[in-house]
């Protein structure tokens, strides 16, 4: 079985294991990071694509013209957005003016833990979109706050959240209907619209209240 | 000459005797479902056991079994019971029809059948529906529902629409709901005393039943077919948990009453947990068996997705029997203190 | 009185014991023919010593006890021996054993008789005695009686149990035997007691069985001794030696220990003390025993049977029902089916019960086990019957060792209560059987291998030895090719050389070619007395031979020479002796 | 190069005989996990086969060079190196899918099958052997991906090709059963994973079987291999 | 650049870990396979050669090398291949030969003429006798491995089949009147 | 603390590496044909998959994240696991034959386990620490100890079952292992509270 003849002493033969494997990790390193160096560049592309094509689901791309990726800021943990750790926030301007900002929030109580959402709201502070990007709810059950699985494909559950206003909707509507509120949601699966509607009403009293600091040039430090 | 092993003196005693006793035993109960909560439960029951039988008949046939001899031991019928038990009781007929045929095939006949199957048939069912149809299996008749037995009917078949109203939480699952508000401002005490929906413990209706199955249960034992450790382990445990923890905060937990009587926790733990085929064997194992589905289902009841976890329970401690077996053998006569 | 304890499990069948001990003991009358297997008790086989045509009396012995665990089995009657020859046992197999078949002349006429002197006679001359008298357990086993009473070494003996239990349905010969001959049975126990000295002397009884209770207490007193009667609480097998050891002391004997000697205990049986007793007392070896007759019959009763009388003729004094469909030997829970009704009464047959339907139902199939447990309540060795069972049906025989499957005493408890109807006792047989089997097969491969190895070895050696001696050979012809090719240059072309006994030395550049021929002659010769040596040398696996192979060959080879084949003059076994 | 006789036996090896899904049960976590429709399994399998192929060839060309006492890591090595690469390309052009696929595409470096084929085969065999077993193996495992998946999207949502958007954003998954289908989610979920998995193991037991009887029937076969007592 | 860092720093986890191995598959080189008793305590110890190999312990050498099938030992039968399997986790496979009833050898006491060339063939050393005398096979010996038969110049050797005795009497598997096919031998 | 347990617990239960997040799948089926080998898998992966994730939060930590390398997370990591693996094994070969008896035959399999490698990316896609990393690697590793000895439990008694003839072995198998995980669902949605 053995190809190590017996001659080889114990560092000779640490030596000279480590020299082929020194030889094979050069070879293949160097193969890996040539493709890597010239994957980067559309990886970076793709990236950022996936991001525009997520940031236009909440707002239509129609609605402003400055680049948000590439203004994108950090925002620190905020409690009112349900979350613990820093998120990116992306303001959208049309013709230098603010139109809008498209920022990420989190409903705590879902069914199965928390939803995670891409919240936009126009600068007049009616909500241009919602969309959930990570959410653990029921397949089949809870699952059809993602339009992607919402039976209704003409009009998903989610959409039903665009161009409410803290201005113009009551508190009280900001609820699911069988609380009293204008969001319809499925029978048997009220938990997770339930968690959004709290979620998405709270992130506008959010905007409302931090709507100047958010659009001036020296970041969003609320 | 003839030939035949010793012994030649037998007990009375049968396969489908003791099936014929479960069954029995479980008669107080479903009286009282019928009663309280509606017929509809014995078109379930009838689906439910049309199925076993129509499966259990196929498979044999399949495996080139006698039909007549395993038809008539009865176990499929017990497993077709529990199953129209467990499921809510306007369940659409295809459901309890599709589940029914799941546990016979694959949980039982792909095993060997009759007392080879480690997983309990009728709990499998209920998982594999719950998961798959979480939205049917979680909408139970609303407190108070007056239908007459011909609508109901109609609503398991699909002849009338299902309609919101006709549903409503089981208490179970109102106050997991309760506890998922997550506003913090509610109180399981003031929950529990609105008797429109928990009646006098444990949800209207509901806990008659649930006394229907602990009479059932209690013969059972009294008859020999099952052993005390399992429900008393099962029973003790549940009890022990919900008690400590409703003593922790009585605003945030249920006392041991209302999960004792609600649910499926005695007809678990008197005719579920009992399955001898997937429980454990020795003494020891079924007090271990019994302690653990009591736990588990405590557990994921209250803090897990599901409304009930009695199932779950019972299928996880299934999986865990034949270890715990092993581990819990007894010491055999003249090896005590030794080994 | 006495603290009694429990033993686990257990069961309580219909006992049917009143229909057969209404009535006395009856004596049944001589058979028209008495076949008696030599082999009737556990170790060796008697050897025959009558043969066909001989004149025997009653009590005479006909087969010699082999070796230390054996019993010698006797004449029952007096009568002409008509063969020696294979007949079918009572035993489950149905196969053929060894049977002397004796035709009475009806006189029954006893041999002399020779009582012992217990006063002057030593504990290893009782023992010789009882085992030259055929004295065996007849509870069951059949376990020479002498070798139970021998006094283990280390152990000193506390208590010495008689088993009057008697705790199978329908059997109640030992019953009988209690109420009818308590004296002999007490003044037996009293051997028993004198050869083992135990501390305590207890004899368990089943409360079922109060007359027996009372016919033994009143003997016990009436002779003035200090055994304790002790009625136990009726609850099968409460009569298994284990079982009662536990009742009646506590002491829990585990399967793996091979007698309750060890833990301080022996279990005889009522009837063992009884043939014992008129063994020692009267010199009666065992020819006789109470057997219960009962089941499908008009007439249940307990006769006095000698052993050897074919069953049937033996039933017909019960007169069976015409719808009896076989004979059950033993009790309903332990015992078979007999393979034929001919076939005789031995020492270890209690009980024939007349099977018929009526009685016993044909059973309903087997359904899969359920695992309902009930098995394992019961089972008095606190076994798991359905775990054994579970792997003994996939025919998993490690794993059922693994629980324990030979503690299991196949009591039959289980089977009983099981509500699947399984044969659960039939497959812990089998199980046992085949792992028996297996065990047999690994100790022969692994002598095979031993001995595979050994003569591997052996050829090692031979092939070097004779290397060895090739190479000397080889050396000392070089050496003396050498001197010769000296000589040779100052004697060309000398006479061969006559001494060559090698196979390939060199040939010496200088050997002439005229040379060649007289050398093959002479390596021809040689190799021809090395063969010869070697086949003297040959037969060396004959070495290791036990002495009863020995003798073996030396009888094939006594047989040869009588039909004048061999020619050799001397036997294998002699030439080993030689070596 | 290579002959025709052992050509067909690769190929019936990597697609039936020994295959990696229903036999060997190598791979088994990608098989399992990424199969909730077709599309991801054929595409996971199809970067699977890439790296099987290459790896293949390397090892089988460089094995003379590989000293005996690291030839496990220099082959894991390799492996990983090619994984990476797949990886990035993935991630580059197609990367809805790479999201998908998650964990599961680094993971081709730890499934056994890669290895196993790497170890059992090409250390042993010639390069242009080695590829065709890398590529046959692959296809192997492509079509009980596919399949399953198939199968677990059909009984879990009565579609079938959900996902082909992400691979061919024109074309759309197929909806093959009504709208008013429930849905018996269990097919998507873990459990009707490996359910499904079991059956289509017995299948093939069943396929064997009767194949061996059908060759009995004839006469010229020696005795049928066991069903299923593997395992 | 990118691509010297990713290099260096991969070399130097190679080197480290290469020395490791390299260092450790000397210092901790293990001989001995404890796998070979392992099998070879399963094999029947017959010595038959019905393997191709030259006895028991060749064939599982070979076995545990990973050359052969674990199916070719005849006396081992179809339980020793399951148990081999079981052992080494190898797939259970048919007999390659036909399983025969097990056997001893007998020899004619009346034919032989005690030529010691069977004794030389028996590996187990079963047959017992001297040059020029009858020769005997212990029955209890013998393996049943055949080797004696070819070698006798008269033939006086044959096998027989061991009959049932009360010695090696078993019991029968229970009769089951449920089961359509018996669990292991189906298979 | 209670952080800590959650993650321990989730990872042995509710996250279960082999019934849930699907990883390992392979050793999973093939060594749990009887109780014996489960144990012995069981232990030698706990003792690799604790290690591999401890090693490779370092090399990621300090290695490669300092210099952008994260493209050569796979690669580092499983050729590291592959090396302690190996040496792993020669030290128990050498030092102690009844390790060697237990651990030994099973270690070569586990550069092959997917939970092996899988676990320590995880970790790294969860935003883990060192100590969390730790306790997520022991936890998944507990817990495929766990699920394999259970199913070896189960498996061996299905063994001697009279399952129908094609579903005996892997297919039955596979089934079982799926009602296992129709089982483990059981757990879903406990983790909500971390
Ligand atoms: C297995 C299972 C999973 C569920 N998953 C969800 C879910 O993901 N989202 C949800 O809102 N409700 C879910 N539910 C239902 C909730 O428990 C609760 O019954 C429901 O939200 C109450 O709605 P209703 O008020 O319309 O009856 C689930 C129920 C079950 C039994
Ligand atoms: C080699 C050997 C030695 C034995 N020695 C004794 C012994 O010394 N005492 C004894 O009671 N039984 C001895 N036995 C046998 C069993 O213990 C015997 O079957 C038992 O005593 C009878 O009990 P039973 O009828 O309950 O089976 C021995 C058995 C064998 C095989
Ligand atoms: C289940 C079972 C029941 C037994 N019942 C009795 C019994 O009732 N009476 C009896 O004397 N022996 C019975 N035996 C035999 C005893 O175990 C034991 O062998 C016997 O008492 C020893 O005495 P002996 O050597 O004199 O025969 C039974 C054995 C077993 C296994
Ligand atoms: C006390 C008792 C409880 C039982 N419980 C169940 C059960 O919970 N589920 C079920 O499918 N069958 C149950 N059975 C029936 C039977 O044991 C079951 O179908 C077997 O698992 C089939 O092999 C029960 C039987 C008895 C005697
Ligand atoms: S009594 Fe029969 S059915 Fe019950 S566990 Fe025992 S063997 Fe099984
Ligand atoms: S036959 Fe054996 S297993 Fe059955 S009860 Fe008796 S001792 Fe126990
Ligand atoms: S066939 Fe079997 S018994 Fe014969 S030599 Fe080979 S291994 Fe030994
Ligand atoms: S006697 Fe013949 S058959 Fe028997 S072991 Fe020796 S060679 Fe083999
Ligand atoms: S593919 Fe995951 S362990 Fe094999």
């Amino acid at each position: 079985m053995s190809s190590a003849p017996k001659e080889f002493a114990a560092p000779a033969m640490a030596a000279r294991t480590a020299a082929t494997l020194f030889v094979f990790v050069v070879i293949f390193t160097g193969l890996l990071s040539t493709v890597y160096k010239w994957t980067r560049p559309v990886i970076e592309a793709t990236a950022r694509e996936e991001r525009l094509r997520l940031l236009n689901e909440v707002l239509p791309a129609a609605e402003y013209d400055n680049d948000p990726v590439a203004e994108a800021r950090t925002l620190p943990p905020t409690a009112e957005l349900g979350l613990k750790e820093p998120s990116t926030f992306y303001p959208a301007r049309r013709a230098g003016q603010p139109a809008a900002v498209i920022f990420e929030a989190s409903a705590p109580d879902g069914y199965a833990g928390r939803i995670r959402l891409l919240i936009a709201i126009r600068a007049d502070g009616t909500v241009a979109g919602v969309r959930v990007t990570q959410h653990k709810e029921t397949p089949g059950l809870g699952d059809y706050i993602e339009p992607k699985k919402d039976r209704n494909k003409t009009r998903p559950w989610i959409t039903q959240f665009n161009g409410l206003a803290l201005a113009t909707t009551e508190d009280k509507a900001w609820r699911v209907i069988k609380d009293g509120g204008r969001i319809d949601y499925y029978a048997g699966a009220t938990i997770s619209p339930r968690a959004i509607a709290r979620a998405v009403h709270k992130a506008a009293r959010w905007y409302d209240a931090h709507r100047q600091q958010l659009f001036s040039p020296d970041g969003g430090k609320p | 000459m003839i030939f035949a092993p010793s012994p030649f003196l037998l007990k009375d005693v049968s396969v489908s005797q003791v099936m014929t006793q479960v069954c029995v035993a479980l008669i107080p109960g479903i009286a009282a479902y019928a009663w309280l909560v509606g017929p509809a439960i014995l078109v379930q029951l009838v689906i439910a056991t049309f199925a076993a039988l129509f499966a259990e008949a196929a498979m044999l046939k399949l495996r080139g079994k006698p039909l007549a001899l395993f038809l008539s031991d009865g176990s499929a019928i017990v497993t077709a019971w529990l199953i129209a038990l467990t499921f809510p009781p306007l369940a659409p007929w295809w459901m309890v029809f599709t589940g029914t045929i799941f546990a016979i095939v694959f949980a039982k006949h792909l095993y060997g059948g009759l007392g080879q199957n480690p997983f309990n048939p009728a709990m499998v069912a209920f998982a594999v529906c719950i998961v798959s149809f979480p939205a049917l299996m979680s909408q139970w008749p609303a407190v108070g529902l007056e239908l007459r037995l011909v609508d109901q009917i109609d609503i398991i078949f699909g002849l009338a629409p299902r309609v919101d109203a006709l549903t409503s939480a089981t208490p179970l699952d109102a106050m997991k709901t309760a506890l998922r508000m997550g506003d913090g401002n509610f109180d399981i005490a003031q929950l529990l005393a609105n008797q429109d929906i928990y009646g006098n413990f444990a949800g209207r209706g509901w806990e008659w039943v649930a006394a229907g199955y602990l009479i059932g249960g209690l013969w059972l034992w009294h008859r020999r077919v099952i052993s005390w450790q399992v429900p008393v382990a099962f029973i003790g445990s549940l009890t022990l948990i919900s008690g400590a923890l409703w003593l922790y905060n009585p605003a945030a937990f249920a006392n041991p009453i209302f999960h004792l009587f609600s649910g499926g926790t005695l007809l678990g733990a008197f005719f579920i947990a009992t399955d001898p085929v997937s429980g454990c064997t020795t003494p020891r194992g079924k007090l271990i068996f019994g302690a653990g589905a009591g736990l588990l289902a405590y557990i994921i009841r209250v803090f897990g997705g599901f409304p009930d976890g009695v199932a779950f329970a019972v299928l996880l401690m299934n999986l865990s029997a034949p270890v715990i077996d092993l581990l819990t053998q007894p010491a055999i006569f003249g090896m005590k203190g030794k080994k | 009185m006495l603290n009694l304890f429990k033993f686990w499990g257990g069961i309580k069948p219909p006992s049917h014991k009143t229909e057969s001990n209404q009535h006395p003991i009856g004596v049944a009358p001589l058979p028209s023919h008495l076949i008696v297997p030599l082999h009737q008790s556990i170790g060796g086989t008697p050897k025959p010593v009558v043969q066909a045509g001989d004149k025997v009396l009653k009590g005479q012995l006909i087969g010699e006890a082999d070796g230390w665990i054996s019993a010698a089995v006797h004449a029952p009657t007096s009568g002409t021996v008509r063969e020696v020859a294979m007949h079918v046992r009572p035993h489950p197999s149905g196969l053929d054993s060894l049977c002397v078949v004796i035709d009475p002349d009806g006189r029954d006429e006893w041999i002399a008789r020779t009582p012992l002197d217990l006063a002057t006679t030593a504990p290893a001359d009782v023992f010789a005695h009882l085992q030259r008298s055929g004295v065996v357990g007849l509870g069951g086993a059949g376990f020479p009686a002498h070798g139970k009473l021998t006094p283990a070494p280390n152990v000193p003996m506390d208590e010495l149990i008689i088993n009057g239990a008697e705790c199978e349905p329908y059997i109640t010969c030992d019953d009988l035997l209690m109420r009818e001959r308590a004296d002999e049975i007490i003044r037996g126990i009293a051997l028993f007691r004198d050869l083992l000295q135990p501390k305590k002397v207890l004899i368990g009884i089943e409360d079922n069985k109060p007359e027996a209770v009372a016919a033994m207490t009143a003997a016990v007193a009436a002779r003035g001794e200090n055994f304790a009667v002790v009625a136990v609480p009726t609850r099968y097998p409460a009569g298994g030696a284990k079982q009662l050891i536990r009742v009646l002391t506590g002491k829990e004997v585990p399967g793996s220990m091979r007698s309750t000697a060890e833990m301080g205990v022996q279990v005889f049986n009522v009837a063992t003390a009884y043939t014992a007793w008129r063994a020692v007392a009267h010199g009666e070896p065992v020819i006789s025993r109470v057997v219960t007759l009962t089941g499908n019959v008009a007439e249940p009763r307990n006769y006095e049977v000698l052993i050897g009388t074919p069953m049937d003729e033996l039933l017909k004094l019960a007169r069976p029902h015409p719808d009896t469909n076989g004979i059950l030997m033993g009790g309903p829970m332990m015992g078979f089916l007999v393979p034929n009704r001919q076939v005789p009464v031995v020492k270890t047959t209690n009980c024939l019960i007349a099977h018929s339907e009526r009685l016993f139902p044909p059973k309903a199939p087997e359904m899969p086990c359920i695992r309902c447990g009930a098995c394992a309540t019961v089972c008095p060795h606190e076994l798991q019957p359905f775990e054994m069972y579970w792997y003994a049906r996939a025919k998993n025989f490690g794993k059922t060792q693994e629980y324990d499957i030979f503690d299991c005493i196949e009591c039959g408890c289980c089977s009983y209560v099981c509500p699947s109807r399984i044969p659960l006792v039939q497959y812990f047989r089998f199980a046992k059987s085949e792992i028996w089997a297996r065990e047999r097969e690994k100790k022969a491969a692994e002598e095979a291998k031993a001995r595979f190895e050994f003569k591997q070895f052996r050829d090692e050696r031979e092939k070097a030895e004779k290397a060895e001696k090739l190479a000397k050979a080889a050396a000392a012809q070089a050496a003396k090719k050498a001197a010769e090719a000296a000589a040779a240059a100052a004697a060309p072309a000398g006479d061969a050389p006559a001494t060559v006994a090698a196979t390939d030395a060199p040939a010496p550049a200088s050997a002439a070619d005229a040379d060649k021929a007289a050398k093959m002659a002479t390596i021809q010769a040689a190799m021809e007395r090395a063969k010869a040596q070697r086949e003297a040398a040959q037969p060396k696996n004959i070495e290791a031979l036990k002495p009863d192979q020995q003798r073996e060959l030396a009888e094939i080879e006594a047989r040869r020479q009588a039909a004048g084949i061999a020619d050799a003059p001397a036997s294998a076994t002699q030439e080993t002796k030689a070596e | 190069m290579i002959t025709r006789h052992e050509l067909t036996n690769i190929a019936r090896n990597g697609l039936w005989k020994q295959n990696s899904s229903l036999v060997q049960l190598l791979g088994l976590c990608p098989l399992l996990a990424v199969t909730t429709n077709a599309v991801n399994g054929i595409m996971l399998s199809l970067a699977t086969i890439i790296v099987m192929a290459v790896a293949n060839i390397a090892v089988a060309s460089l094995r003379n060079l590989i000293p005996h006492e690291i030839r496990i890591p220099v082959f894991i090595l390799i492996v990983a190196a090619l994984v990476t690469v797949v990886d990035l390309m993935f991630n580059a052009n197609l990367h809805e899918l790479y999201v998908v696929l998650g964990i599961f595409i680094p993971l081709i470096v730890t499934n056994c099958i890669v290895l196993a084929r790497v170890e059992a085969f090409a250390a042993k065999n010639p390069p242009l052997h080695s590829t065709l077993d890398g590529i046959f193996m692959g296809l192997g495992m492509l079509w009980t991906l596919a399949l399953l998946g198939g199968m677990r999207e059909l009984l879990g949502a009565g579609t079938l090709f959900g996902g082909i958007d992400m691979v061919f954003p024109s074309l759309q998954p197929i909806q093959l059963l009504p709208e008013s289908y429930p849905g018996f989610l269990l097919g998507l979920l873990p459990p009707g994973a490996f359910i499904l998995l079991g059956c289509m193991i017995a299948w093939k037991n069943w396929m064997d079987a009767r194949a061996a009887a059908r060759a009995r029937d004839k006469g010229n076969a020696p005795a049928a291999p066991a069903p299923a007592t593997a395992a | 650049m990118d691509i010297l860092t990713a290099i260096a720093i991969m070399a130097l986890g190679a080197v480290v870990l290469g020395a490791a191995l390299g260092f450790a598959a000397i210092k901790f080189k293990v001989e001995g396979d404890p796998l070979v008793e392992k099998i070879e305590a399963i094999l029947p110890q017959t010595q038959c050669g019905q393997c191709g190999f030259p006895g028991c312990k060749p064939y599982a050498e070979a076995i545990a090398k990973g050359d052969v099938d674990i199916n070719l030992c005849p006396p081992g039968g179809m339980e020793g291949v399951q148990r081999l399997a079981d052992l080494l986790g190898r797939e259970v496979k048919p007999l390659e030969a036909e399983e025969k009833p097990k056997q001893v050898a007998i020899i004619d006491e009346n034919t032989c003429i005690g030529c010691t060339l069977c004794i030389q063939a028996c590996p187990v050393d079963a047959i017992v006798g001297a040059a020029k005398q009858m020769h005997t096979i212990i029955a209890g010996q013998c393996t049943g491995c055949e080797l004696c038969l070819p070698p006798c110049p008269v033939e006086c050797i044959r096998m027989e089949t061991i009959g049932e005795t009360l010695d090696n009497w078993k019991w029968k598997y229970p009769v089951v009147g449920i089961k359509a096919v018996p669990l292991k031998d189906a298979a | 603390m209670s952080h800590y347990l959650f993650i321990l617990v989730g990872a042995v239960l509710v996250n279960n590496v082999v019934l849930v997040k699907m990883l390992g799948l392979c050793p999973f089926m093939g060594v749990s044909k009887k109780l014996e080998t489960a144990y012995g898998m069981g232990a030698a992966t706990t003792f690799v998959l604790t290690l591999a994730t401890g090693a490779s939060y370092i090399i990621d930590q300090y290695l490669l994240l300092p210099f952008g390398l994260e493209y050569l997370r796979a690669l580092s990591f499983i050729v590291t696991i592959a090396a302690i693996v190996q040496l792993t094994e020669m030290v128990i070969a050498k030092t102690s034959p009844t390790l060697q008896q237990t651990l030994g035959i099973y270690l070569p399999l586990i550069t092959t386990n997917c939970a092996v490698l899988g676990v320590p990316l995880l970790n790294i896609a969860g935003g883990h620490n060192f100590v969390e990393s730790l306790l997520f690697g022991a936890g998944s590793a507990v817990g495929f100890s766990l699920v394999l000895i259970l199913f070896a439990g189960i498996r061996e008694r299905v063994e001697c079952a009279d399952v129908p003839v094609y579903f005996r072995g892997s297919a039955i198998a596979m089934v079982t292992a799926g009602l296992m995980a129709l089982a483990f669902m059981g757990f879903a949605g406990l983790d909500k509270y971390q």
